[in-house]
């Protein structure tokens, strides 16, 4: 591995440890009670968030997320105390408390709980940075289950009809709640947008940098007037959809867990090195948790 | 038709026992929804059992609110009798088309009466914190629906027998349950309450009052998820002493007033509460009524309570800021007395 | 041409010459002033409806129509009196005077005027049947332009899912109201269908043989278990796009006029039997026109 | 911010004057809808010219009215100024999801303001024999929607201006237009006439008096098509020696009833007209609160206009049987006096 290559992965070990470890902490804390609501957290599906969000340029790129969106916020350079803080509804979080695990925005970062009902309003967006000729992209972050939605469709035609600058990248994790997708989906899932002349580019998910360089190579085409570009990223869902009850077998799961992002990319990197950061991060998010519950029961 | 309620159930495990036996009983009973198959048996277990009872009649559907609710309506015309799970109710607004446009228009849009028996089942409210989009009770915008029935039981009724009349009676029924029901133990009388039906429909009208001498002082109209609230403060003040008759019609829309004239005229304070935002609410409709048809007999102006017209905050305290709460019943009644 | 393949043509000719006829005297009827509202003629595109329903079995198969529904209903079974009463907002209508050009429905036929929406309906009536055991057959009629309503990519999905019987029958005839194809849809229009799996045939929608033959086939199959099919039927509608003002350049229209089913279905037929035929159908249709307006000026 | 009516213009004309002006002064202001392209210009031909002068800021778009509504919140959210056009205000149901769990949410739901500055207008109503899905009055449905403001010039508004002052607030705007107001000639005080702003909001209610001496009998309360009715009738009663004071809002939702109350109080007997189905009702909140700000005050109790709960059907009779028209309203008026 050349050293550009290993700069580029210790990079995105990190993040998606941070992402990891802010997952983990948000389900202990649910289960604590600290923590009320819902919380779909992205454990297993760290790659994806890591590798696209690196290929965005924050300050004129927008990412427009779903209900599993704590990854994508981190990834794109959110910081992990104001999100935590805003799961936990707490008035210091990044939208003060309200919006909560499944609407939050900040800057160009988006999201909302309704599955689908994004996608149009990215393609929006990304017409209007189009217009204002910003050269901004924007990432439409889906689950396979959501490309059920009508909406979804009505998106990728005004996209490509206007051939706009929008990324719709799905990430596929083989279930919707409970539901496996052969239960929901009839045909080639994958194959959804090929109608309407979209690039699709289908890939592993779980491998960070492939990730990253389909989603530069996607980002790249859409900012260069390609039109919109769709990334249909297979992956899996480690922990339980939100919290709580997970029908699936723990074997099947455990077979998952090796194939995931942070052990695959841990297998490329020096295995003391990895420790380090595993514990450094988790000693950062331990203290953020620490701080927030600190404020609260001074506040009280 | 509204047989006696069997001790001790929960809401929920009234509705899931009335589906099984429904689905035993009729063949042409279908239950459609997003992950509603066993073992996880839908977001909130109300289809818990159901797709083991009845594999083939039990259709867990694609994320397509829309869709789905128009499939449902496509079998009602063709004989069948599907009940339609919505995850949350605020995904009912994706199915609004199909609701408004279609399933209610077929009734009679074709010069001739259709039967269309379909049943639009979801969870409404908040106070579990879900946030902006899982928490409203967007019933209000289907009220008044011409060909629409709508539908919220207490758990002061039997919600799994107003399920039962629901299918039964051949047309849309858009039929809303609050979600923190679910969990709750159904009411009878019984301590301080007495609970009875004030009307015989299919979708009565519960009376439950915290007196059992005297008049009421305040006539409390409210529906659906407020018994929660309701009873427990009724409870409270019958050790004050103020006299409550609180009325929870399970049948919003279309709704008259009628049976509820001689208590309001009886005690001449009214109070509407329901968990919607203000305006354009439920209770518009209920004081209008109330008041063209007591004009100047009552007492005191009708007291309208309703959630703040905000978005609902995902922070326990921003919910219960703008949700309306027990406290908030309490000092309106206080005010009515006063 | 053999006998079997000339009784088709002569019995589809009569039909696309009844619905040519009801058509244009609807429109006069209107620039009469003696029908309000909207009427949607299906002039110039008779040889869909008559081929497709040619394809049905009245007493089990069903129609689910759209805003461009008279020649479905008269082409699958339904009478031009009560149709044309109907239109008229006669109470002798088939639904009363109360439904109107885009609201009728008698026995198995349905329609409605929003567009797409029948899709998920029709779709549902598909599973109704199946599970039934009916043998029954659903045909929804769909615009070109109707193909961007989200609901109708959902209805793909439920119809593959569920290998229903359902045939979805495209009427293309290039324009949405004012709207040219290109100016509202991306990518390839007939390949809507293909990521569900479901089989589509594109054909020429003017050639009523081959409409009939292409029906047939798609019912056939859809009732033996083939699950949905799909017929992209391209046309052009010779009609403005309900009353009143047409953008579109005459001679274009002039062009296509050449090609309408009706003159390629005449090509192959006896000119005599065809004037002969007119005239018949010409009598009739005024006749039934004639009592409406007897029977109004009546009761008036 | 309201200038004076230019003379004699209609109504259609007046909004597209405004938006020819509008997206002339702005170029973050796009229009965006089904068919809307020169030469046809729009099925009600609002936008005839539009595209011709602003080709690159006006957009027809695909059949898909989530889509593009959608599409618009996020053109608003970054910076332009979108105008959508829904065809026909019946299609607005299949838009409801992304007016009401996108476009208005965005306002609050992430714990500061954005600014959503979308208006989507729309024809509604009926009268021209279209049918039940291209003939209701559906805005009843937003009514009360927490970010959202509906608004419904009538006739004797201009509706340019309104228009421009609906982009101009920055926030979601539904913009509600009765198809048959169209072609009409914008009032103007004249004859027996009397018309002028009660209030000076962006959304101004309009008083129309048909007596210049005296006090008004009845206060009639009505928005949007409504006053196609209601001028005429005014004119005929003021010769009838009846006198009407017809007070217009635009703005009706959110409303308050402050501005009326004076009229109200004067005359004692309020009469409140809208063609959308009865039940849930516009009509229904402005009784609700009027009575509260009136209590006992009123000599008669609130009367209440609205279409009949049905399907609308095709036939003119049938039609005009369905819809509130002249007659209802002039029986009403002659009941309140009675
Ligand atoms: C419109 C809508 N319907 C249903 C839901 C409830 N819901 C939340 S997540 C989910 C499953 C989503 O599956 P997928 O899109 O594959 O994303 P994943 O959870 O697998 O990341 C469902 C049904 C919702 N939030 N919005
Ligand atoms: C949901 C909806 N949107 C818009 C309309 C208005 N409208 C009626 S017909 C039409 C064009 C339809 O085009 P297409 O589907 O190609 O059918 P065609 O008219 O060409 O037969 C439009 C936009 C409608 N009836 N329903
Ligand atoms: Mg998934
Ligand atoms: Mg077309």
């Amino acid at each position: 591995m050349d050293a550009k290559r290993n700069d580029l992965l210790t990079g995105f070990y990190e993040k998606m440890v941070l992402i990891n470890t802010v997952e983990s902490s948000l389900l202990n804390l649910f289960a604590e009670g600290l923590l009320r609501g819902t919380v779909h957290t992205c454990l297993g599906q760290e790659a994806i968030p890591t590798g696209v969000c690196a290929a965005l340029e924050p300050g004129r790129d927008i990412v427009c997320s779903n209900h599993r969106g704590h990854g994508h916020f981190l990834a794109f350079g959110g910081e992990a105390r104001p999100l935590i803080a805003e799961i936990m509804g707490d008035a210091s979080g990044v939208c003060r408390g309200i919006g909560g695990s499944q609407h939050i925005q900040l800057g160009n970062f988006y999201s909302n709980g309704i599955l689908g009902g994004m996608s149009p309003v990215a393609t929006g967006m990304a017409l209007a940075e189009k217009r204002k000729g910003s050269g901004g992209v924007v990432v439409q972050f889906l689950g396979d289950g959501a490309l059920a939605e009508g909406v979804v469709s009505e998106a990728f035609n005004m996209a490509a009809l206007w051939s706009l600058p929008i990324l719709f990248a799905v990430e596929s994790n083989g279930f919707a709640q409970s539901t496996p997708t052969a239960l929901e989906h009839a045909g080639k899932l994958s194959a959804r947008g090929a109608p309407y002349g979209i690039p699709i580019t289908e890939l592993d998910g779980n491998d960070v940098l492939a990730v990253h360089a389909a989603a530069q190579e996607a980002v790249g085409a859409a900012r260069g007037a390609g039109g919109p570009q769709i990334l249909f990223m297979n992956t899996y869902r480690l922990g339980p959809h939100s919290k709580g009850d997970d029908p699936r077998d723990p074997a099947e799961i455990a077979r998952h867990a090796e194939q995931a992002p942070i052990p695959r990319a841990r297998a490329g990197l020096d295995p003391e090195w990895c420790d380090t950061t595993d514990h450094r991060i988790a000693a950062e998010v331990a203290a953020i948790i620490q701080g927030i519950r600190s404020a609260r029961i001074a506040a009280q | 038709m509204n047989a006696p309620l069997p001790a001790s159930t929960t809401y929920a495990k009234s509705l899931n026992a009335a589906l099984l036996e429904m689905m035993r009983e009729d063949e042409r009973i279908y239950f459609l929804g997003e992950d509603i198959l066993d073992p996880y048996g839908g977001a909130f277990k109300i289809s818990k059992g159901l797709s083991s009872a009845f594999p083939d009649r039990v259709i867990t559907t694609p994320i397509s609110e829309a869709g789905f609710t128009g499939l449902a309506t496509g079998m009602a015309l063709r004989g069948l009798r599907p009940i339609v799970e919505i995850m949350f109710g605020d995904f009912l607004a994706i199915a609004a088309d199909q609701i408004i446009n279609h399933m209610a228009k077929f009734v009679t849009m074709y010069g001739r009466d259709l039967e269309v028996p379909v049943v639009v089942r979801t969870p409404m409210g908040g106070g579990r914190g879900y946030g902006a989009t899982h928490s409203q009770s967007l019933e209000k915008i289907f009220l008044g629906t011409p060909n629409l029935t709508v539908v919220a039981p207490s758990h002061a009724h039997d919600p799994g027998q107003l399920l039962r009349n629901a299918v039964a009676l051949g047309r849309p029924v858009l039929f809303i349950e609050h979600k923190m029901l679910y969990p709750e133990t159904l009411l009878a009388s019984g301590g301080a309450l007495m609970i009875e039906p004030l009307t015989d429909e299919p979708f009565p009208t519960m009376l439950m009052k915290n007196f059992s001498r005297g008049a009421a002082d305040v006539l409390i109209v409210a529906y659906g998820g407020m018994s929660r609230l309701l009873a427990p403060l009724a409870r409270q003040m019958a050790e004050e002493e103020i006299n409550l008759a609180i009325a929870l019609p399970a049948l919003l829309s279309p709704m008259t007033v009628a049976p509820l004239l001689p208590l309001a005229a009886q005690c001449g304070r009214v109070l509407l509460v329901e968990e919607g935002t203000t305006g354009f609410d439920w209770g518009a409709e209920v004081a209008a009524q109330l008041y063209a048809a007591t004009y100047k007999t009552l007492k005191a102006p009708i007291a309208r309570l309703a959630s703040r017209a905000e978005i609902i905050p995902t922070s326990t305290a921003g919910e219960n800021a703008m949700l309306v709460g027990a406290a908030d019943i309490e000092s309106k009644i206080l005010e009515l007395l006063a």
